[in-house]
């Protein structure tokens, strides 16, 4: 069981949290013009990264807020989190 | 016209409770349900002009920005919940309307007040085993260095998310636990069930320091 | 074979106190160049290693494995073999492989102690029941064996079962064709039978790159230098993105850890798999007498082979829930593997955009059973360049053109 | 049986207070205090079980966790516990325990012949055989299952609870041996939180059989000061009878107390064990070491044991194993035993393949008369049931004449320590070869945590109390409790002792010698030899992990604490490479069993997972409902009245609806409030269908699809005003949508000003259905005007029911005149109770979710999860119509993608059966024509069918490819008694068609 650092309540169990993959895929404001192919990218495919993966959380039985954080895929070891919208601050 | 009596707690099916169910021994656990109590959800921007202003005007209370804390007035306690959200507890035994006195307030600001009083179950336990008995439950620091009176925190408790909140009843241990109304059977039974080795007799257990 | 496994080379290599086993197979040095190198030997890998070999009579074939053979998912599932998929591809690739199942032991020369003990599968809820229903007529006409089984039935197979749990067993489908295999024998077996027939199989040998040149694949480079190769075959399981990231190609898949338990061993008492997809939980109990428990994926993705502990909990839970009495048996390991989960919880087999660059992945948390099946394909797939009738469908053009096969839709736990 | 070899006076145990039990059904006496080995060692019992494969004798090895053989079957009945670990029982009165894995018994066992084939069944035997013929497997399996196991499972109900809990601390210190006492007090007293936990029955590690003396005190004493510190410090918790058993990510250790195990039955009460998950800032782990045993023929005898054991026995409990000893030792520890034994009467010889050294505690053994032979090893034992005798072989020297052989009735084993590094390599570290120490000891720290003591390879006593010290300190301080100058404690003083090095020997003899002289066993519980090490190199299995695998070395309920590390240099002998370069397996929790029952917790039955309920299911229950889940809910199903059965009671809730009316508890459905200016903007991109026309007081019907443009859930929506709606969703898809829509919002659209914020517990909903609905609302609500032009279909209206507020919906999930109400849930029973009053005259009849079924599909409306199955889509549906051309939303674009807007893909249509009295099964396959083949294309299946009260004869909705276009045609289902039905595609709207009778007057 992880321990996550909710950037607004703080360290707190996993198990408050649901995982929301990658983070920073943007949906295409324009879909009705991309090909299959541009829209099947979007939709389906993923970095998953091996190593510093950037992906989003939310704090669903604490403040429901999601957040971006970057963890280690290997050690599971988080580097840092960032509201959404803000810059990333350093796990202490 | 309706009475008080024609109103129904969610645990109704642990006896009926017209003052609200009660279980457990003072010098233990005891555990209380505080029935019907006036509960406002409220949604709004802290930083947008005159928002706080105009809460604290119509229901006499500041509403907390600092995470996980609480503030309480003469007749309201409002929780933090997120950076934008609040639950606003009046801590009267009469009902005060405090959403649509928030509606009429806020007028035309960004904002959303929803009545909860229906919507959530007030649970209070208190004595020196309640820690013992919450941490069960919720995976949070309980200690006093961690959590203190004045703070709160919405976390689990066993398979239901609760919202907590610290309090000192004359110096005695004791924590309010609101919980969603459809899972407050749930919550309360499982939470009876493990203030039974508190109660009971039977080996005593480590140690309760926790 | 010269060395053929028998009840005759065991006496006689008895009497001589077992001091002239031959190797079951070789630990070669690399060549420099091979027709076709398959990345990763896992089952799927050695698998398809030994059918290119067998079936279609390709000899230059090296597997390469980056640590043990056999060490990654294949060596931590909890073995459960079945065929009873939902959609009419899935039911019919994983039937081919459970015909493959039925003769593995003999043609492999290697006895994987595949044992066909029913697989049950319980519906805990009305929707669960028309699913359950829809799923064994659906197999009724894709030639995979099935019934229906009611919970008074379900209890004559599992006497220590509480059908009265939080959610009450309804019933199930019971497919009799179903059960579990020794995991390591089957990747061993396979290495075994491939190395026989001349594949190399080159461990401690990590594939780190993949060289392509005007659309084509070239070879890979290794720990052990730059191999060449005209076709290069992927089947590495949790580690397929990377694999794909090598060649600059993107897949829709996720890894995730996925943990497994195993009980003390105890005297049988549960003689088929159950699995339940509302109380979420899979258990069988292998013949060394361990009860094998599996547990659901972890939300997060990794590559760490190990995962949370409440995925533990929750899965004991379901487990009590189910068999109260194995409450005061006790859990002796946990493990975990990483699996590479697609949005549709069906395979990729298939060939990429780059030519001579073949991709076998998203498997998830079910391929074991298709160990044989997915070699058999793969192999007809990096031997003609095409794919065959079997996995025609699992191509990854489908999440372009939208012919998904939702297994998620039926079943959930798709062990 | 009178325990003879109890010693008459030492030890820890009571001598005041005997304990009778019973082993393999003879009784036998103890002492309170003893542990069920100490005890049987204390009767003479060694023989105590017969090992997995071979079935032969063993005896008691260790006197800890690290025992592989002496497993018993605890108890019968309700408290039974298989493979018990007879060095761990605590003995209590009464205690009845058998050995496992011996039938009928451990003297007469059946099996015991395997060892004479033992060479036909080598290591990974059966893969080579039970081939031919083919079809023979299942009963070789049958043969092989049979021999599987050890003890049994319980068949009665587990009578014990399980508690758990979560801990915080600042620093957590894993065994309270002098390493974890000295850090516990050092801690303690900076005022750090500190939580203390030991495997045993009481704190003190080694030294509660240790002969040392600390700052002067003696070992007990010095303890029983420590403790009583620790028990001052209001911060300390300390944890005896708590293994932990894991050591998980961040730093979170699982940890096991033992409440009861050690009460008689009839005495135990309350909790048996309760699991801790401690999540601590730093770890201390001074978890021990484990004494190595030696590799040589036959090693496996009863009365063969650990020097470390010996000891244990002879000063914690008091019990002499043997004797006449001989003592083979590779380093000084044997020395200790040898001493131990000697003092308390028995005669010992030392086998030490060192030459002379000189050291502390073999000159203090020599000036006791010990016998040493110097540069000399144990070939191998002999014996039956126990140890006879050894023979000797000399080391690099000639064995002294006449030392050929030895008679012994206790062989004692030094073969070096192996620190208890388990949770260091669970916390993700790599273990480091020590070839001073011949040991692995924990090397780069990976989570915050530190190893101390023996477990880190610091095998003295001294070394073990300062480095406590330390660790306990600087713990705290990485906390920031500085040590308050002065009150750290200064390390103990300690005896100095010389010690001379180790010798490490992996096994005797040549690879010949292992092969075909007596066994030389590794792995004792699954009879793993040296012999089939080298097997299975020569068979290719070459890396560590290959030969765990196909030798079985460390699967064992012990996991290879004795065995592992002699395994693995073994493996690297053989291959001829370092212990480093041949690694050790995976350390994984657990590091000692821990019940299921523990790991489950309270969490069963209805905790399972929590039963929802709505405000009226205390109402249901007492109206007879039957209940059907759907999600964590329990919702009314149906209520039958007495003789009915469920098709009677759901026909007559279908008709009473149908010709008066019904009342239906609608409550879980998801209601979520959605509010602000941009409320409109944000609906449009969540659902196909446009928002901006929808008048404030009116309904709207909305599918919601996900990205792959599939159906996720859909509901009626409101419009409360300009800038408020209420949303509502399907009971099992309330929570996915309302993060689905808070996730959008928040990600993707933030800039959007709208508040979501769910509102399904606050509104008890019940639906008022029936020609005579609006007579009934009429007659309990004055406030709304229910006439047809002021209220229509799909509008809503806000009033008061007896003073209570109400929002009243006009939809219909019937098809009949129906309204929906939604009140205050704390009012929901009374509004409930004042509407069934006023319905009585009409014979209102309560209606559960089945008829609510019926109902829907007898008017073709579609359930979400049960007509679709996330592989649909709304042309799939006929809703096509509800995509908005002039938008983008969720999901929209997928439609477009060329399979799924191929026209031809399945649909929804009606199905009706040719025999009007068959109701088809749900999920029934669909046929062209009857088939009988293995194979047949599959056209669809049926998802909904019913027998429909109204029109008298069965329905169906179904899938279809090409559905749409195959109107009026006839396919075939397939019975599951074999036969066909046949059935004709139709409208999916089987009653009233032109909507006539919800739209009434
Ligand atoms: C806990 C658990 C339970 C499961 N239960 C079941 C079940 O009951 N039934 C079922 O059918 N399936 C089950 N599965 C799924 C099944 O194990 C997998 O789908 C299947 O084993 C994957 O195929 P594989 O055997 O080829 O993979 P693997 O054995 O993982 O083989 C992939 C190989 O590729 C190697 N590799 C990776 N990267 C490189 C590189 N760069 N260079 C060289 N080599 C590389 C890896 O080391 C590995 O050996 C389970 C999985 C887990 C983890
Ligand atoms: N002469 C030698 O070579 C030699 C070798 C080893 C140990 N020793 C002696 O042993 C002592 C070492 O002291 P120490 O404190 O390091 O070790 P210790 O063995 O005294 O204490 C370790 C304690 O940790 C407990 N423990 C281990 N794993 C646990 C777990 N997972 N959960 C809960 N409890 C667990 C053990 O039961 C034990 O009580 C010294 O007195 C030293 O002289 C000597
Ligand atoms: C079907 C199956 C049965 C297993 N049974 C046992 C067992 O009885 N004892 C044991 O210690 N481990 C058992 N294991 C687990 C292995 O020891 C090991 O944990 C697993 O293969 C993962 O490898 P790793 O732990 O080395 O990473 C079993 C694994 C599988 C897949
Ligand atoms: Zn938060």
């Amino acid at each position: 069981m992880l321990v996550i650092r909710c950037p607004w309540c703080g360290e707190r169990a996993e198990t408050e949290f649901n995982y929301g993959g990658e983070a920073d895929i943007v949906r295409p404001t324009d879909a009705e013009h991309l090909s299959d192919r541009e829209w099947g990218d979007y939709v389906f495919m993923r970095k998953n990264t091996l190593g510093l993966h950037r992906e989003q959380w939310v704090h669903s039985h604490g403040c429901r807020r999601w957040f971006v954080a970057e963890r280690d895929t290997r050690t599971y070891q988080f580097k840092s989190y960032e509201k959404l919208g803000a810059h990333a601050m350093e796990k202490s | 016209m309706w009475t008080e009596l024609d109103q129904e707690t969610p645990l109704v099916g642990l006896g009926h409770p017209p003052g609200g169910f009660t279980h457990g021994q003072l010098g233990s656990v005891l555990l209380a349900e505080l029935p019907f109590v006036e509960l406002t959800n409220l949604r709004g921007e802290p930083g947008s002009p005159g928002f706080l202003a105009a809460v604290l005007d119509s229901i006499g209370s500041e509403l907390p920005t600092t995470p996980n804390t609480v503030a309480t007035s003469a007749d309201c306690c409002a929780m933090w919940l997120a950076p934008n959200e609040w639950l606003l507890r009046s801590t009267g035994a009469q009902p005060t309307d405090l959403a649509r006195r928030l509606d009429a307030a806020l007028g035309r600001q960004f904002f959303a007040a929803t009545d909860q009083s229906s919507g959530y179950s007030v649970i209070r336990l208190s004595g020196p085993h309640a820690r013992a008995v919450l941490a069960k439950g919720s995976p949070l620091d309980l200690h006093p260095r961690a959590f203190g009176v004045g703070q709160c925190a919405q976390t689990l408790h066993f398979k239901t998310s609760v919202l907590l909140r610290r309090l000192d009843l004359a110096g005695q241990e004791a924590w309010e636990v609101i919980v969603r109304r459809s899972f407050a059977d749930y919550a309360v039974r499982i939470m009876l069930d493990a203030m039974e080795e508190y109660l009971g007799p039977g080996v005593a257990p480590g140690s309760s320091s926790h | 074979m010269s060395n053929r496994y028998s009840i005759f080379s065991l006496i006689k290599n008895g009497l001589s106190h077992n001091e002239k086993w031959g190797q079951a197979w070789r630990s070669p040095e690399p060549r420099r160049e091979y027709d076709v190198v398959i990345v990763g030997a896992g089952g799927h890998g050695l698998a398809t290693a030994y059918y290119l070999a067998k079936v279609h009579g390709v000899r230059n074939i090296a597997v390469l494995e980056k640590g043990w053979l056999g060490g990654g998912n294949v060596a931590r599932n909890t073995t459960i073999v079945r065929s009873n998929y939902l959609w009419d591809e899935s039911a019919r690739l994983y039937e081919k492989s459970m015909q493959l199942w039925e003769g593995l032991s003999q043609d492999l020369n290697y006895n994987v102690m595949f044992s066909q003990r029913g697989v049950l599968n319980l519906a805990h809820t009305l929707q669960e029941v028309r699913d359950t229903q829809r799923r064994i007529n659906a197999n009724r006409y894709n030639g995979v064996d099935g019934e229906w089984v009611t919970p008074e039935q379900v209890r004559d197979i599992v006497p220590i079962i509480n059908l009265n749990t939080r959610y009450p067993v309804l019933g199930g489908s019971l497919q009799r064709r179903g059960g579990v295999a020794r995991h390591d024998a089957v990747a061993w077996g396979f290495a075994r039978a491939a190395d026989a027939l001349g594949v190399d199989l080159i461990q401690n040998c990590p594939v780190t790159n993949i060289r392509t040149k005007g659309g084509a694949v070239e070879g890979v480079d290794t720990g052990k230098g730059f191999i060449k190769a005209k076709k290069v075959a992927v089947v590495v399981a949790g580690h397929s993105s990377v694999l794909a990231e090598m060649a600059g190609i993107r897949l829709p898949i996720e890894s995730h850890p996925l943990q497994a338990l195993v009980s003390e061993p105890v005297k049988p008492v549960i003689h088929t798999v159950i699995m339940s997809n509302a109380v979420h939980a899979y258990i069988s109990q292998s013949d060394k007498g361990d009860l094998v428990i599996g547990a659901g994926v972890d939300q997060y993705t990794g590559y760490g082979q190990r995962g949370s502990f409440q995925s533990i909990e929750h899965t004991v839970q379901a487990i009590v829930e189910m068999f109260p009495t194995l409450s005061r048996v006790r859990m002796n390991r946990q493990w975990g593997g990483i699996v590479d989960v697609t949005p549709d919880a069906c395979p990729i087999v298939s060939k990429t955009d780059i030519k001579g660059l073949y991709f076998n992945c998203g498997w998830g948390t079910g391929g074991f059973k298709a160990t044989p099946g997915s070699g058999w394909v793969f192999a007809h797939t990096i031997a003609h360049n095409e794919p065959h009738p079997l996995n025609a469908a699992f191509s990854i053009d489908r999440f372009y053109n939208g012919h998904l096969i939702d297994e998620h839709g039926a079943a959930a736990v798709a062990h | 049986m009178s325990q003879s070899c109890r010693l008459p006076h030492g030890g820890r145990v009571q001598r005041s207070a005997p304990v009778r039990f019973f082993f393999n059904d003879k009784p036998y006496d103890g002492l309170a205090g003893d542990t069920l080995a100490s005890a049987l060692i204390a009767n003479g019992v060694h023989f105590v079980a017969r090992s997995w494969k071979y079935h032969r004798p063993r005896g008691i090895v260790a006197a800890g966790v690290e025992e592989p053989n002496a497993l018993v079957q605890l108890e019968t009945g309700a408290y039974t516990i298989p493979n018990a670990r007879a060095t761990e029982i605590e003995l209590y009165e009464g205690l009845r325990a058998t050995s496992v894995n011996a039938r009928p018994d451990i003297e007469h066992d059946r099996m015991a012949v395997a060892r004479y084939f033992s060479r036909f069944i080598a290591a990974g035997f059966y893969y080579k055989t039970f081939m031919w013929p083919r079809a023979w497997w299942p009963k070789y399996e049958e043969r092989i299952r049979d021999a599987a196991g050890l003890g049994t499972v319980p068949d009665t109900l587990d009578p014990d609870r399980y508690e758990k809990t979560h801990a915080h601390c600042d620093v957590l210190i894993v065994g309270a041996g002098p390493a974890g006492l000295a850090a516990a007090v050092a801690a303690g007293r900076t005022g750090a939180r500190v939580i203390l936990v030991d495997n045993q029955p009481e704190p003190g590690g080694s030294l509660l059989w240790s002969t040392d003396t600390l700052g002067g005190e003696p070992a007990g004493q010095w303890i029983r000061r420590v403790t009583d510190e620790l028990a001052t410090m209001p911060e300390v918790c300390v944890l005896p009878r708590t293994t932990a058993f894991g050591y998980q990510d961040h730093n979170l250790v699982t940890a096991c107390e033992r409440l009861t195990d050690h009460l008689p039955l009839q005495q135990r009460a309350g909790v048996r064990e309760r699991l801790w998950k401690i999540r601590a800032r730093r770890v201390v782990l001074a978890t021990g070491a484990h004494e190595r045993p030696l590799v040589f023929g036959n090693n496996d005898l009863p009365g063969v044991m650990l020097a470390s054991a010996v000891c244990t026995y002879i000063n914690h409990y008091g019990a002499l194993p043997g004797r006449q000893a001989v003592v083979f030792t590779n380093n000084d520890s044997g020395y200790q035993a040898a001493l131990d034994l000697k003092r308390n009467g028995a005669q010992v010889v030392v086998v030490d393949p060192r030459t002379r050294s000189g050291s502390g505690l073999s000159m203090r053994a020599e000036q006791a008369g010990i016998r040493i032979i110097q540069q000399a090893v144990i070939e191998h034992a002999v014996g039956g049931t126990r140890v006879s005798g050894v023979r000797l072989q000399g080391h690099g020297a000639r064995l002294p004449a006449g030392t050929e052989s030895l008679s012994c009735d206790l062989l004692v084993m030094a073969g070096g320590w192996n620190p208890v590094i388990h949770l260091y390599a669970q916390s993700g570290g790599k273990p480091r070869w020590c070839d001073q120490r011949a040991c692995f000891v924990p090397d780069v720290q990976v989570q915050p945590q530190i190893s101390v003591g023996a477990a880190n390879g610091d095998f003295s006593l001294a070394q073990a109390l300062s480095g406590g010290v330390r660790a306990g300190i600087e713990a705290s301080a990485q906390c920031d409790f500085a040590d308050v100058s002065g009150k750290a404690p200064a390390a103990w003083a300690t005896h100095a002792s010389t010690e001379s090095p180790i010798l490490p020997i992996w096994s005797i003899g040549s690879g010949k010698a292992a092969t075909r002289g007596p066994k030389q066993f590794i792995d004792y519980q699954n009879d793993v030899s040296v012999s089939d090490i080298h097997l299975a190199v020569r068979e290719g299995y070459r890396s560590i992990e290959h030969v765990k695998r196909y030798t079985a070395m460390g699967f064992g309920t012990d996991q290879g604490k004795l065995g592992n590390i002699n395994g693995m240099a073994v493996l690297a002998g053989v291959l001829g490479q370092s212990i480093s370069e041949t690694g050790t397996t995976t350390f994984r929790p657990n590091y000692t069993p821990v019940s299921f029952g523990t790991i489950a917790g309270r969490e069963l039955g209805d905790m399972f997972d929590p039963i929802r309920k709505t405000y009226l299911y205390e109402w249901h229950v007492a109206h007879g409902a039957v209940f059907e889940d759907v999600g964590n809910w329990k919702r009314a199903r149906h209520y039958p009245r007495p003789g009915e059965d469920m098709d009677a009671a759901v026909a007559r809730e279908c008709l009473a609806v149908r010709h008066s009316v019904g009342l239906l508890d609608y409550s879980t459905l998801g209601k979520i409030d959605v509010r602000g200016p941009d409320s409109v903007t944000f609906l449009n991109r969540i659902y196909p269908n446009l928002w901006d026309k929808l008048k404030p007081g009116r309904c709207r019907y909305g599918l919601m699809l996900d990205e792959n443009g599939m159906i996720l859930d859909d509901g009626v929506n409101l419009r409360l005003a300009e800038q408020h709606f209420l949303v509502s969703t399907t009971t099992g898809g309330a929570a996915r949508v309302m993060s689905w829509m808070e996730r959008w919002l928040q990600t993707e659209w933030p800039d959007l000003k709208v508040y979501l914020t769910s509102i399904t517990d606050q509104y008890a909903t019940a639906t008022v259905a029936g020609p005579n609905a609006r007579k009934v609302l009429q007659k309990v609500c004055q406030d709304i005007n229910f006439d047809k032009e002021a209220f229509p279909f799909m509008g809503f209206k806000e009033g008061t029911i007896d003073g209570v507020f109400v929002r009243i919906l006009r939809v219909s999930f019937s098809g009949e005149l129906s309204y929906e109400v939604y009140m205050p849930a704390n009012l929901g029973q009374h509004v409930w109770n004042l509407l069934m009053a006023a319905g009585e005259e009409f014979g209102i009849t309560p209606y559960g979710t089945e008829a609510m079924h019926v109902l829907r599909a007898e008017k073709g409306f579609i359930i979400v999860g049960q007509d679709t199955d996330g592989s649909m889509t709304p042309l799939d549906l006929g809703m096509g119509g509800m995509v908005s051309k002039a938008k983008d939303c969720l999901g929209k674009r997928s439609l477009s993608r060329s399979d799924t807007a191929s026209p031809h893909r399945k649909q929804l249509v009606g199905l009706l059966p040719s025999d009007p009295t068959c109701v088809l099964p749900e999920g029934g396959q669909i046929l062209n024509a009857p088939s009988t083949a293995a194979i047949a294309a599959m056209q669809g299946h049926v998802t909904s069918s019913y027998m429909s009260p109204i029109l008298q004869r069965s329905i169906a909705l179904a899938v279809i490819k090409d559905g749409l276009n195959r109107m009026e045609q006839e396919v075939t289902i397939p019975l599951p008694d074999g036969r066909f039905a046949q059935a004709r595609i139709c409208s999916p709207v089987f009653y009233d068609p032109e909507g006539a009778r919800q739209n009434v007057d």
